[in-house]
């Protein structure tokens, strides 16, 4: 703590310095961590370059399986940074007073995952180098296109959306912090705030108005995410609830990483004061509402198909039913429902570790559900003569383990500069929501209304 | 303006295959190697599909000769987020190589499966590269490639009725498979032609068209006696 | 005022510097600008004032994609006694005596993804030679480097022309 | 700690600009094919002939800047009209392979050596000229031995010649076809493949021939097929085929006959039974044309009994039902089509005739057509005019030159052990190794590669081993020419001048000429033009009786006399042609030409000859047996075994019996030498070996380095998704009860060797067939054939066939294991 004091100016709310000594002070098992992602990231940047350099035939894509991992990691990226900003503005529209201390970690989550969203696109594109003619050369005909353009807007907003709660926390760092060189960063990145009325109120109306904008940008994010698929002919892609169910989808693991990421940083940083059970509690139990609604579309999706028995579309819902991607398609199952269903619906083990556990069945069963969207189709041609088969080779699990690990470690990073704990608004939440949200439950009450 | 479509007689098909390698021959496809066999990436813009029915002593096959099937409503070109694959005037579905950006949506919404993808550089030996057709260009690696019914061809022929001062007649353009079949099971021409063989023989009894029912309007034409069984 | 000083280390440190970037510069325009060097300076002026047509040394741009180079068969037509004294015709006699083909370089590519067919242009479109190639009819000694023509410039005169503009009437 | 961070951020920043910098290269394209290869050049199309398969086909050559670039179908071609099988197609693959032989080369060490050096041409030819003189001084001429895996047009022509010239008679050619034209010569006289009218016949019943892929003119069975199928107006074609299998053949016929393997004759018989009881066969033309149908007399005054008999006495159809495994009432329905449907016509080749009965097979099935009167009319079978090449001068041979061709052959066997043989060259290695009747001294091989295609092939290792000279003449490294001391690289049918004439089993005479298509790839020569060369070389006596220069020399001398022969065209275009096609059918000709010379310049400029009308009813020509008939009662045959009893002191009765006991005939008197079925012998135990084991070849491996071509390996196994590899197709039921599924690597074993292959499950698979593609299995040839997949014939033990001495290849019985 004596460090501490030398790094902090001495009139820093107490409540404050739990937030902020994640950034001011580094621990050795901080570094370790580091050190064994940069190793994963390394190994992965090794197989990229091996596959840029060779072309995607290292890879275990074939004819007629043309997507793969890297596709499954796209859909499975962005449908994970739903959990930020959709979360965090359907909870901050809704005066959800528990928001105040998830907002700013389920953000982030956002805007870093959809880099390796987009990466894993152009990690799958035979020639990257290429890829600006989607903006020069581009057709608004095509699904991919509309992706395009949904997650650039997407991740504009969500960047600006992230960007603008955390200007207050840097004008404190700027004023607090006594480096002089990251008093200098801060300051260029506090945009001269200075807390005034006007500035409050600013700003308080420009989070509101992102926050709307946000949502239905989010959910277009992922509906035309789904559209890629919907929109071709081919049989159990071409879908009509596949928007929804993406979006459910997305939300779900969105949610599920959310968890996981409070969880660490609660264990590691030591936030058990800010990030409390309830807050698991009350996440556990929007999952446990996804999951239900994740079921639901699963089960109409598939049972359309096997009731319909188009041959075209038997044979993806075989396969997946009992063929080749049976084990896959069961695991999920196991992942996205019964886990969470038996765990979350029960009081007792609705706990913080309790919620951990499900959010990663539940990360694995969601990557699992779109690697059996995408597969099954592919190897069931429609012409019924070939036939395919896919075994991913080392260089996407590497490439897929290097994301992983990137945007892990980016988001350490993230801790590491800026507080992960949006500072005012906890602070808000003490000084006025106690008594907006008083004022809000009278105001439902019978009585007469102030 | 032509419209060009193919007529392929299966009860003439012998499953010989002289089409599958005059294609290769003609527009450089690039061998493969047992490893990429095995991964079924060998290209062939024309493969011959055998459909057998039955189960021993009574069985029947069909040969189904499967060129691009040049679709007047193609799915292909509807998804290709950069133009690379488009139709042109004349019915033709082509492939620009130095616009496609490999992203093989565009192989993925074939229903048919007859787009491929270079998943290396392709490559020769060296004695090899001297029976490379100078008219057809490389694919690099990277970019999606298929049947373009020969249409490098078509620029030859046209422009030789042109330099002879006459109009391009049937049977001056016709792609490698055509003009080898031995059995002269494959026809080639103008759809829009009422006169032409190949319209005559769509219109025929015997014609169908592979997967139909999905409303791509191929412009390649099967024909075979008694039902046809996919 | 302030004076600049340089120490002698500096001074060659600098020198070397300036030396190895001049170096680089040269050899990079080398590879960007190096042209074609032909194996005898031929003298497309001479020839042409002297009554031969593009078509006497080039002869298949009227039936084929192809214009040809000229074979030592065609030099030998008017060469097989020397016309002259220059070095040139010198090197070219030398070449007939041993009927060893001449290798002329390609000046002109046309890019691998392109088809362009001399024939297409000549005959059909009436295009003059001049019109890609320029005045190297009244070049003296052989150019090392073509005009560059661009896809656009292609672009353009197609439309000006109104001839077909599809990618696949030369993307093949 | 922040430098740490620091660094951190450099590496990750670091990377991520070098990834940006990849995948810039600033060509799309390959970078090996050179910069300025790829603007268009200048382009040619050389007139040719593709020498790919006996079928003779004309192609055109389409040459851009000296390089062959495409093949074409030739369309004034009357054998293909344009176009062309996968083969032909693939030429450019042989032309341009990377593995073949560039220069001459000589052995280092000793035969097992794998070791060559380059030499050039002329101590090449000095070597092969001194081993000649040498083997000519010492009057040993007869020991010079020569392999040719490809007889026909010039090569053959110019060997023949030489060998006659040097006086040695070891000659010898590919027999694979020995039983078929042995039964042809048998009943009709005749001493080659005989013709089929397909595009006339109302009817095919096929024995297993695979006139739809390796039939000797593929392209022109298959035009046939489609004319039969699709072109032909009025009355459709019914195809039969009878076949172990369901190959491509089976699968485009209108019905598949599985049958039991070996029993193809046997059930021709019980077809033949139907046709004789219900009396549905051609009274006239049995009674007028052909001989021992009805019992007869012969001048002796011995009654013989006739065909007739024998097959209403021992061929009921419950017997042949049961042997075959083809039910009595689908034999029945046969008989009556084939019989009712005419013109019909039965056909067959080698698939039929690899048993120990394969020659009574050939005989059987080919009676079908006596039967029903399908010789020398439209669609039934014809005989083939040959093209009216001028003959080569006469040979004056001297006295070493005598001596030598009044040798024995190094083929010949021990006191006629093959009585209906006109060679067999199955017996060369074993003669070789035991130096009988004399040692060999030099062996020359042309197209011949006996240690791939022969089987138990370490007979012709070990022969090799102890001649002390080999020379190759092969554009590849195969599995023979590795033990050759000097090769000496052919160049490839694309680069020579020749001829081709139309195969045998087409109707028309056709002759194509062909020229090079491109020059000066690898120090090759052609070896026309080395074995003349070579005579040159050999003095006086050799160069006076080769008087050409080169090999298109040569072509002009053979085509000379074309122009005198006052009959058919020379290629012409379509109006042209009609209508002097029309003319000629109706027995007009028309010269086209005034003089020779101008014939011969238009000859050469249309690129061949041929003669569009086939004259029907010349009856001495189509049948030369000694009763100038079809003879269902051989007299040639029987007039074989007198001979041999004689030769063999008396020809009595019993000596007789005793030689058809060696010969493993069970048939007895007068049946012997009429149609009739012979168990098929198989080695291995029927119990211990329960499998047949069926070799086919697919078409694109019909010739023996196919797998030297990757487009080849590509698509040689596409009704079953194979590629590169072999397989061993089975039925569904079989390898249910084996265990075996779908792709697993399997054992075939027989009692001499066992190969590891993958498994195929196939519904065109007999219960108790194994098939095994034949081709691959290379354990040379280029880095394309060797080492992939398996050689079925290192199942094969060496079985000759006793009458014709032909090494059977269907011979062998196998299990099969999971491995």
């Amino acid at each position: 703590m004596d460090k501490l004091d030398d790094l902090l100016v001495s009139d820093v709310a107490k409540e404050d310095v739990p937030i902020l000594k994640p950034i001011l002070h580094t621990g050795k098992k901080f570094y370790a961590v580091v050190f064994i992602l940069v190793v994963i990231i390394l190994i992965g940047v090794y197989a990229w370059i091996l596959q840029l350099k060779k072309g995607l035939g290292i890879t275990g894509l074939n004819h007629p399986i043309f997507w793969g991992v890297y596709i499954t990691n796209f859909v499975f990226f962005i449908g994970i940074s739903h959990a930020g900003t959709l979360i965090s503005a359907i909870l901050r529209l809704a005066h959800a007073e528990w928001r105040r201390a998830i907002t700013r970690s389920a953000e982030v989550i956002t805007v870093l995952v959809l880099f390796f969203g987009v990466f894993n696109i152009v990690t799958d594109l035979g020639r990257p180098g290429r890829m600006f003619k989607v903006f020069t050369d581009g057709k608004l005909g095509s699904p991919l296109l509309w992706d395009v353009v949904s997650i650039s807007i997407y991740l504009a907003a969500s960047a600006i959306y992230l960007y603008l709660p955390l200007i207050p926390d840097i004008a404190l760092m700027r004023d607090k912090l006594r480096s002089k060189t990251k008093r200098f960063f801060y300051g260029i990145f506090a945009l001269n705030w200075k807390g005034t009325e006007k500035q409050w109120t600013i700003l308080e109306k420009a989070i509101s108005v992102m926050a709307v904008i946000v949502i239905p940008v989010a959910i277009s994010v992922h509906t035309v995410v789904s559209y890629v698929f919907a929109m071709t002919i081919q049989p159990m892609w071409h879908s009509t609830i596949f928007g929804p169910y993406f979006v459910t989808g997305a939300i779900f693991s969105g949610i599920a990483a959310l968890i996981l990421a409070m969880y660490f940083i609660r264990r590691s940083y030591h936030l058990e004061d800010y990030l409390k059970p309830v807050h698991f509690n009350n996440l556990g139990l929007l999952m446990l509402v996804m999951s239900l609604l994740w079921f639901y579309f699963t089960f109409t999706e598939n049972l359309t198909a096997f009731y319909g028995a188009e041959p075209a579309h038997l044979a993806v819902f075989w396969s997946k039913f009992t063929g080749a991607y049976a084990p896959y398609f069961w695991t999920m199952v196991v992942c996205c429902f019964v886990i969470p269903l038996v765990i979350l619906s029960n009081r007792r083990t609705r706990t913080v570790t309790g919620t951990m556990v499900v959010s990663i069945f539940v990360i694995i069963g969601m990557w699992l559900e779109r690697f059996t969207i995408v597969l099954p189709t592919l190897i069931n041609p429609r012409l019924p003569y070939e036939r395919g088969i896919y075994h991913p080779t080392w260089i996407e699990f590497a490439v897929t383990a290097g994301c992983f690990a990137a945007f892990i470690l980016l988001y350490m990073l993230f801790t590491k500069f800026f507080p992960i704990i949006s500072m005012w608004e906890v602070k808000q939440g003490r000084e006025k929501g106690i008594k907006e949200t008083e004022e809000r439950i009278k105001s439902y009450l019978p009585g007469k209304a102030q | 303006m032509p419209r060009w479509g193919m007529v392929i007689d299966l009860d003439k098909c012998t499953g010989c295959q002289a089409c599958v390698i005059a294609c290769k021959a003609e527009n450089n496809i690039p061998f493969s190697s047992p490893k990429e066999a095995r991964l079924k990436r060998i290209i062939s813009w024309m493969s011959v599909l055998p459909v057998m029915e039955g189960e021993y002593p009574d069985l029947r096959e069909r040969f189904i000769p499967r060129p691009c099937m040049h679709c007047d409503n193609p799915p292909c070109v509807k998804v290709c987020p950069v133009g690379a694959t488009y139709k042109n005037r004349e019915g033709l579905v082509a492939q620009v190589y130095t616009q496609c950006i490999g992203c093989r949506y565009c192989t993925n919404n074939c229903p048919y499966t007859l787009k491929y993808f270079n998943w290396y550089t392709p490559e020769w030996p060296k004695e090899m590269e001297n029976y490379l057709n100078p008219d057809v260009p490389i694919r690099s690696k990277g970019v999606v490639e298929k049947c373009t019914f020969c249409h490098h061809r078509l620029q030859k022929a046209r422009e030789k009725a042109r330099a002879e001062n006459r109009r391009l007649k049937e049977g001056d353009y016709v792609p490698a498979c055509v003009q080898t079949c031995p059995t002269e099971a494959i026809y080639f021409g103008d759809l829009d032609d009422p006169h032409s063989l190949v319209a005559k023989l769509a219109r025929g009894p015997r014609a169908f068209r592979l997967l139909e029912e999905l409303g791509t309007e191929p412009k390649v034409y099967y024909l075979t006696e008694g039902e046809w069984h996919g | 005022m302030v004076k600049i000083k340089i120490s002698r280390n500096q001074f060659l440190v600098l020198l070397g510097c300036t030396l190895v970037f001049v170096i680089v510069l040269i050899v990079v325009l080398r590879i960007v600008w190096g042209g074609v060097r032909q194996p005898i300076a031929f003298n497309h002026q001479i020839h042409a004032a002297n009554d031969l047509e593009c078509l006497d040394c080039h002869p298949y741009y009227e039936e084929q994609a192809s214009s040809g180079r000229p074979t030592l068969e065609t030099c030998i037509t008017c060469h097989e006694e020397p016309l002259g004294e220059s070095n040139a015709e010198r090197k070219l006699i030398e070449y007939i005596n041993s009927k060893e083909e001449i290798k002329w370089e390609r000046l002109y590519d046309v890019p691998e993804d392109v088809y362009f067919s001399h024939r297409r242009h000549v005959v059909l479109g009436n295009i003059e030679c001049s019109t890609c190639h320029g005045d190297i009819g009244e070049s003296p000694r052989p150019p090392s480097k073509p005009i560059k023509i661009k896809m656009k410039k292609c672009m353009k005169c197609h439309e000006e022309k109104e001839v077909d503009n599809d990618c696949i009437a030369c993307h093949i | 700690m922040s430098l740490k961070r620091r660094d951190f951020l450099k590496i990750i920043g670091g990377s991520a600009l070098s990834f940006s910098l990849l995948d810039c290269s600033p060509s799309p394209y390959h970078s090996s094919i050179r910069k300025g290869q790829w603007s268009p050049g200048v382009e040619k199309w050389v007139q040719t002939v593709c020498q790919a398969c006996p079928g003779g086909c004309g192609i055109l050559v389409r040459v851009v800047d000296g390089k062959a670039v495409k093949i074409e179908g030739n369309p004034a071609h009357p054998v293909n009209r344009g176009r062309l099988c996968p083969v032909g197609q693939a030429g450019l693959q042989v032309l341009y392979n990377p593995d073949r032989i560039k220069g001459p080369m000589k052995k280092i060490g000793g035969r097992s050596s794998r070791e060559w050096r380059s030499i050039s041409w002329e101590e090449a030819m000095e070597t092969l000229v001194s081993k000649l003189k040498e083997l000519k001084n010492s009057g040993d001429t007869h020991k010079l031995v020569l392999l040719n895996g490809e007889k026909r047009g010039m090569m053959d022509e110019i060997f023949s010649r030489f060998m006659n010239v040097f006086g040695s008679p070891n000659y010898f050619g590919d027999d694979s076809n020995m039983s078929l034209i042995r039964a042809f010569y048998l009943t009709q006289g005749i001493d080659s493949l005989l013709a089929y009218d397909f595009e006339n016949s109302n009817y095919i019943l096929s024995f297993g021939s695979s006139f739809l892929s390796s039939w000797p003119s593929p392209v022109q069975s298959m035009r046939a097929y489609a004319f039969l199928r699709q072109g032909r107006s009025g009355k459709k074609a019914k195809i039969v085929q009878v076949e172990p299998r369901f190959s491509i053949t089976a699968s485009r016929a209108d019905r598949w006959i599985p049958v039991e393997p070996g029993t193809e004759g046997m059930l021709a018989l019980g077809i033949a039974y139907v046709i004789v009881k219900e009396r549905l066969y051609d009274r006239s033309f049995v009674e007028k044309f052909t001989f021992g149908f009805e019992d007869w007399k012969d001048k002796e005054g011995n009654t013989h009994s006739g065909f007739e008999s024998l097959i209403s006495n021992r061929y009921r159809l419950d017997l042949v039902s049961e042997t075959t495994g083809v039910s009595v009432s689908t034999i029945v329905s046969l008989a009556k089509e084939f019989a009712t449907n005419k013109p019909a016509v039965a056909i067959f080749d080698n698939n039929a005739t690899n048993y120990s009965n394969g020659l009574y097979n050939a005989l059987a099935i080919h009676s079908l057509n006596a039967l029903v009167g399908s010789i020398d009319v439209p669609g039934g079978v014809l005989v083939q005019r040959k093209v009216p090449l001028q003959d080569l001068p006469p040979v004056a041979v001297d006295e070493v030159t005598r001596k030598g061709l009044l040798q024995p052959g190094i083929d010949s066997s021990a006191n006629g052990r093959f009585p209906v043989a006109s060679s067999t060259p199955s017996l060369i290695p074993d003669n070789i190794l035991e130096g009988r009747p004399y040692p060999a001294n030099l062996l020359l091989m042309y197209k011949s590669n006996p240690i791939f295609s022969s089987p138990n092939s370490e007979r012709y290792r070990k022969a090799f081993e102890k001649i002390p000279f080999i020379v190759s003449f092969s554009s590849f490294m195969n599995e023979s020419t590795q033990y050759a001391d000097l090769i000496l690289p052919d160049k490839t049918y694309l680069e020579k001048w020749q001829y081709a004439e139309s195969s045998p089993v087409s109707k028309i005479p056709v002759l194509g000429i062909g020229k090079p298509a491109i020059e000066n790839l690898f120090n090759a020569k052609p070896t026309e033009d080395v074995i003349l060369d070579l005579a040159q070389r050999m003095g006086s006596y050799f160069a006076g009786h080769f008087p050409w220069e080169n090999s298109k020399d040569f072509l002009l001398y053979k085509i000379d006399n074309l122009f005198k022969a006052r009959k058919g065209i020379v290629f012409a275009d379509y109006f042209e042609e009609s209508q002097l096609r029309l003319l000629e059918e109706r027995g007009w000709w028309v010269p086209q030409f005034t003089s020779a010379r101008e014939f011969k310049d238009e000859l050469m400029r249309k690129g061949g000859w041929w003669d569009p009308a086939y004259d029907y009813g010349v009856r001495s020509f189509v049948f030369r047996s000694p009763s100038r008939r079809f003879e269902f009662y051989s007299q040639l045959f029987k007039e074989r075994i007198e001979k041999i009893a004689e030769h063999e002191g008396e020809s009595s009765e019993d000596r007789k019996e005793a030689i058809l006991q060696n010969l493993k005939i069970e048939a007895k008197g007068d049946d012997v030498f009429m149609p009739h079925y012979e168990e098929p012998r198989f080695k291995g135990d029927a119990k211990k070996y329960p499998l047949y084991l069926y070799i086919y070849q697919p078409l694109s491996l019909a010739e023996d380095h196919g797998s030297n071509q990757p487009w080849f390996q590509e698509i040689m196994g596409f009704h079953l998704n194979m590629t590169w590899d072999s397989w061993a197709e089975i039925n569904p039921d079989t390898a249910a009860e084996l265990g075996i599924s779908d792709n697993d690597l399997i054992w075939i074993e027989s009692d001499y060797g066992r190969l590891h292959v993958r498994a195929k499950i196939y519904h065109g698979a007999m219960p108790d067939v194994v098939s095994v593609p034949y081709g691959l299995g290379h354990t040379a040839l280029g880095r394309w054939a060797k080492n992939r997949g398996i050689n079925p014939i290192e199942l094969i033990p060496i079985d000759f066939d006793e009458l014709t001495g032909l090494a059977l290849k269907f011979s062998v019985r196998v299990k099969i294991y999971k491995a």
